[in-house]
């Protein structure tokens, strides 16, 4: 039993750190508020540092990273109250492509010189994985495409489309690239910065089909739930540290607003959470996934608890943080927002509780 | 016992009814509906109240002698009450809810006569500079000050979380005009033209993108010595005065509960992705009515305050726990709305207005595209006018004896 | 719109106050360890000063009390921590017996000779008013029942069960006297110190059908949820003055505990619980009875509302109180306890909250 | 980063499971099962004590040479781990937990000769003097006199919430044998026997209608100046060497687990009373998944202090945190243990005890039987041992440093 990160963690922890470190709160404004929300040239750097590269298996031309690494790194992300959607446009995109049998467009995935992002999320379906409202036909030159997609990440910036559709009631996975006839994007923004898009098909050819089942993309959604409660975890260290910092200099009434008992003994309920959700986490990402049900699972549970904890947390950073806190100039409002998308990435609390408590 | 309006109240009810039928138009309400922010934007907000000022209904908090309505406490909740269930844009209350009714109690005739018609006409738009960056919930530790200089003060110093500074045409202030006496006793209520070298205002942006809120600057600002209320010195009795009338809110229901009844519609058309609707969900369900009944109480909290009023009893510290669950409600309103709303309230549009016709398009649905906005903003809601860690002083100190 | 009380109500209120007030806390305990749970010739004082008799109407012999007549008693009675089942043995069976048209047995009811109570718990039936497990079969001479209930209050008190019972697939109302051939009864003693019974009827013939449909025992379930809501509140006020008054005496540290602001906050949230909670209690006893749908989800509403925050205040209550309030020698654990009974009396909360939810 | 036990470790835990197969007999399990107060009762208790006294496991806790196991902070935890798994009795703390470890930290050897054995064997049953009706958490604040006559101590003053001292033949006591001093300072610590005219015992009747916590009052009574541990004023270190020890339970998590796990199974059988089982309604559901997910993460948290106790670091004021979430979460089972078993969790039964031949018949079941019994009971369990209160200003103060 050993809860220390090892060597290597602690190098990827300080990569990150040392990568993030430049962009204060003014600068991630600034690239948050830029047309696509984030930066091409950026995303090149961090695949360079092999962080996309982690989440591919060595015989995929990745660095074969276990799901306990890359649960390390997403926290990290968020600890650092990194701009980067290295969850979704990074991590997400490798597995599904790694699993699918799709080695040409990982390469690119990994080398950071192909964007790809999933398009899963449908109006009517809410937080459901099964796709309705997208159709693949079949036809001679193999699958065409129709129908509309919401919330699709990084919508400006995906090469790559990976849509899920239906076929004959079962969801599967296609390639669309982002020039495809019949493909309409309109983008949006979300809470965290990041531009999404509302995704429309209309007879669009896919280039290929996964090899992928629905039992696939569970395990994938499985995976995005730990990674997003790991990022949730950092987050909610960055949220508790700075406001722990913020109410020993910040003096009312001639004395730090941190000496005030109710203060205080609120602050202790966030540090019992987050010392709770650290652990949930790590609970998680070392639980056997032997057994596919034990494991997501595991997951689904994390996720809602973390979830729920991160938003109680970042609610109140932000109160004891006073105006100071609703405003977008510190960590703490940035962080706020992304807890707001995670929560929500492939199933809210709700969602994910009753997932947790059904496989029971 | 009974919690009915008497048939006068009655009567009133229907006479503003009537008006509002007549002359809330779409628009004014399209453009509080869609305002997402603390504050509605100036040219809704103002233009319903050239519309009440014709009325003569601008002013209800008003001596009658001042241009205020002359009606009773219960005929000020009606009309608030109406005002809320027609949706209508809040006003502003900086001119007519907090400094007005402050001239009004301590000006001089001239004040009085310079001031409060262009406040009632609308003529002139007021911010507010009392929090200072190192004075939030301790105000009296301010060191933004003021020297009387031939008959002007000179003004040097800074606020914070001015809102609506950037459309102002004045503000009022609170100085310090005097350091060596004990901290609440060096303090000066002071009117200041917004438009003049001394004062620059800088944006605060607000984490939903919104810009209500600035830091203003004063470097070497002037005002008149004839635009001090009050002698100097009598700063803080002023803004305490001032104070009660901010948290005097006493109407949060109406509108808490026209959001929840918005979010029950809602609830039946949302599909939970797992067949059914949202509102279906008896977890959903059950957090929705737990809201309403919470609502429900503070209706009838706000008209047994109302019931103290109407018998010439001071309802006193209790606004201040109207305030406590009003906005902690409204929150969780808000929370609600996030949930039920699923993937789409994750949109944070940047412009601004939302309304009109250069309003963008909704993702989804008009609801979804103010969820995100309306949650962030309202975090402000349990830390303005009073945070609730200070109002929980306040009652733990004055009603509890603690 | 006034919410002062009358004169009348000061009067009721003043007269339960002086009847309760020789009830300390170990005249209380006395009270309840006994074998019956409670005093008959206390309840022939509680009936003389015509408590009782407020819950029936002029015509039936009673004193013709409204809702909000009845509500304040409760209040009052809760207030007092007053050790009468009045809601439960008192008002219940009036009510019932006046709507069901029994007029002989009411009388004795209202002048306290006989002691009512309504059977209508089934352990499989949870908080349901549906009976399935006690059949009433019609014969030559009436009806005969044979079935079970449970938490039948007052059963070593009762001349007299009204026992609901399947006809045919509707519940009805019988009247079965406690020398009944084939009645069996097993106590046991309740949380609040009274004691309930498990009621056996074995082909046991009733003396009367009370003339009463499903609507007239929903109508009875609304009224009882609206007076164990008003005792509840009670109950509740004098659990926070009670624990106010103690915060300020009680020294550690050299300082009263109430000057500690993390109290000082949790007790403003007490505070503000019982302000809403009065005012529900007052919003639905003044509701307008013409509507039956309106106000029994007003009435229900007003049972899980008031029964959560009085829940939460009396746990505060303990709390604060520290080792002195889990002993049953102050005032706080016997509230604690009825409360807990009171919670649960016509369905717990959740029961309660999903009527008033559906009832939209 | 793993969280499997070494296979030295599993090897123990085989052991100890084989162990308690073979010992651990249906009555003690359901002695253990059917006692809802904090502290089992003593035939049960002692009898479970006595067998593990007798395989040499009774306090794992004690140095190896003053009877102790020499298990390592990992077989410890494994211990108490299986111990609760299996559902065996919980001992009592006094003598193991409470002042063993101090006769073996501040004995004189002729005290560990004439304590420790009978401590070990169970011979002697000890309870607790610290706490008095002026002293809750400020204790060091008591007022308990000794002082010393020829070779006793005499003792005049009370103490209470003195847990089983009407079974036990000693009690450890701190004493103020100097009032002219700082308050701390003039505390000292003494073993008194229990079986004298200067003491008297009077029940605490708890709301439950246990009898587990008694008033005891000192007249006169006497102890030889032998039985006073350490030093003349040491009393307060002592009294804080001890309180770590109680404070210090740090497995918590799988007697949570357990009885969560028969909450599960118990929802799968209770009607609603609406169709279908309490299990399935997603309200209840929920509410039980959530409380199983702060549990199961408590159990790594408690993993993670072991940790770092296995490499030799102090883990310090995370054993505080360890009793709040503990206890907080034990508090929340009984809720739903009380929601979940409907009107006949409303029985209170004031017999006792609950097992064996003389206990009463259960209403309905054996778990609605104890439900309403341990749910008031553990209220207690956020108040001794370090209230809630008195856990979040520790950590406040060495944890978050404020």
């Amino acid at each position: 039993m050993n809860f220390d990160l090892s060597d290597e963690h602690h190098m990827f922890v300080s990569a990150i750190e040392r990568f993030a470190a430049p962009i204060d709160v003014a600068a991630r404004r600034r690239l948050r508020l830029s047309p696509a929300g984030y930066d091409r040239a950026r995303w090149t750097q961090l695949a360079d540092m092999g962080l996309i590269a982690l989440a591919a298996g060595a015989d995929a031309g990745g660095l074969g990273g276990s799901a306990v690494d890359l649960a390390l790194v997403a926290q990290a992300i968020g600890a650092a109250n990194a701009p980067d959607p290295l969850i979704e446009l990074g991590i997400l995109p490798a597995l599904l492509l790694e699993r699918g049998g799709a080695g040409a467009a990982l390469e690119g995935v990994l080398a950071g010189t192909t964007i790809a992002t999933l398009a899963w999320t449908e109006r009517g379906q809410r937080y459901s994985l099964n796709a309705t409202g997208m159709k693949a036909d079949q036809n001679a030159d193999g699958f065409a495409l129709t129908g509309e997609k919401t919330m699709v990440p990084g919508a400006l910036l995906a090469d790559l489309f990976i849509v899920t559709a239906d076929v004959g009631g079962a969801t599967a996975c296609f390639l669309v690239p982002k020039d495809a006839p019949g493909l309409c994007l309109r983008a949006y923004r979300l809470a965290d910065g990041s531009i999404a898009g509302e995704l429309t098909l209309a007879r669009t050819p896919a280039t290929a089909r996964l090899a992928l089942d629905n039992a696939g993309l569970a395990a994938m959604a499985a995976d995005m739930r730990l990674y997003a409660a790991a990022e949730m975890v950092g987050l909610s260290q960055r949220l508790l540290d700075d406001t722990l910092a913020y109410v020993k200099q910040r003096e009312q009434f001639g004395i730090a607003i941190g000496s005030f008992q109710a203060l205080q003994h609120r602050l202790v309920d966030c540090y019992a959470r987050q010392e709770q959700s650290r652990s949930m986490l790590y609970r998680a990402m070392l639980t056997d996934r032997a057994d596919a049900a034990t494991w997501h699972r595991a997951a689904a549970g994390a996720k809602a608890f973390i979830g729920e904890n991160s938003n109680a947390i970042a609610r109140e950073a932000v109160q004891m943080h006073g105006g100071m806190g609703i405003t977008d100039e510190l960590a703490i409002g940035h962080a706020l927002k992304r807890v707001l998308v995670l929560d929500r990435l492939f199933g809210d609390a709700d969602t994910a509780l009753a997932d947790y408590a059904l496989a029971a | 016992m009974d919690m009915d309006f008497s048939s006068q109240d009655i009567a009133f009810r229907n006479e503003v009814r009537a008006f509002l039928q007549n002359n809330l138009t779409d628009r004014l309400r399209d453009g509080a509906r869609r305002t997402p922010s603390v504050f509605v934007e100036p040219d809704i907000g103002m233009e319903w109240h050239r519309i009440l000022y014709r009325q003569g209904w601008v002013a209800p908090h008003w001596p009658k002698e001042d241009g205020g309505t002359g009606w009773s406490p219960t005929q000020k909740f009606i009309f608030e009450r109406e005002c809320a269930l027609a949706g209508a844009p809040a006003l502003s209350i900086l001119g007519l809810r907090l400094v007005g009714p402050v001239i009004c109690a301590f000006g001089t005739p001239e004040q009085k006569a310079r001031f409060l018609p262009r406040i009632l006409s609308g003529d002139d738009y007021w911010c507010q500079g009392y929090s200072e960056p190192g004075s939030g919930s301790d105000l009296a530790s301010l060191k933004t000050s003021a020297r009387l200089e031939g008959g002007d003060y000179v003004i040097n110093g800074s606020k914070i979380w001015t809102t609506h500074a950037h459309h102002a045409d004045w503000i009022f202030a609170l100085v310090r005009t005097d350091a060596t006496v004990k901290k609440q006793a060096g303090i000066t209520f002071l009117l200041v033209p917004m438009d003049q070298p001394g004062i620059s205002v800088t944006p605060i942006p607000s984490m939903s993108g919104d810009h209500e809120v600035n830091a203003v600057f004063f470097t070497d600002a002037r005002t008149s010595a004839e635009n001090r209320i009050g002698a100097e010195g009598q700063g803080w009795s002023i803004a305490k005065f001032l104070l009660e009338n901010e948290r005097g809110g006493s109407c949060y229901a109406p509108r808490l509960l026209q959001s929840i009844g918005r979010l029950e519609q809602l609830a039946q058309t949302q599909p939970s992705g797992s067949g059914g609707m949202i509102g279906h969900d008896p977890r959903f369900r059950d957090r929705l009515a737990r809201v309403r009944l919470e609502a429900e109480a503070l209706e009838i909290t706000e008209l047994r305050i109302l019931a103290e009023l109407a018998k010439g009893r001071a309802p006193g510290p209790q606004t201040s726990l109207v305030k406590l669950l009003g906005s902690n409600i409204g929150q969780r309103i808000d929370t609600l709305r996030l949930e039920l709303l699923g993937p789409d309230a994750l949109q944070l549009p940047l412009e601004r207005p939302l309304y009109g016709n250069e309003a963008p398009e909704p993702v989804g649905s008009e609801d979804a595209q103010t969820a995100m906005i309306q949650y962030l903003n309202n975090r402000a809601a349990t830390i303005f006018g009073g945070s609730d860690e200070v109002q929980k002083n306040i009652i733990a100190k004055t009603v509890l004896g603690l």
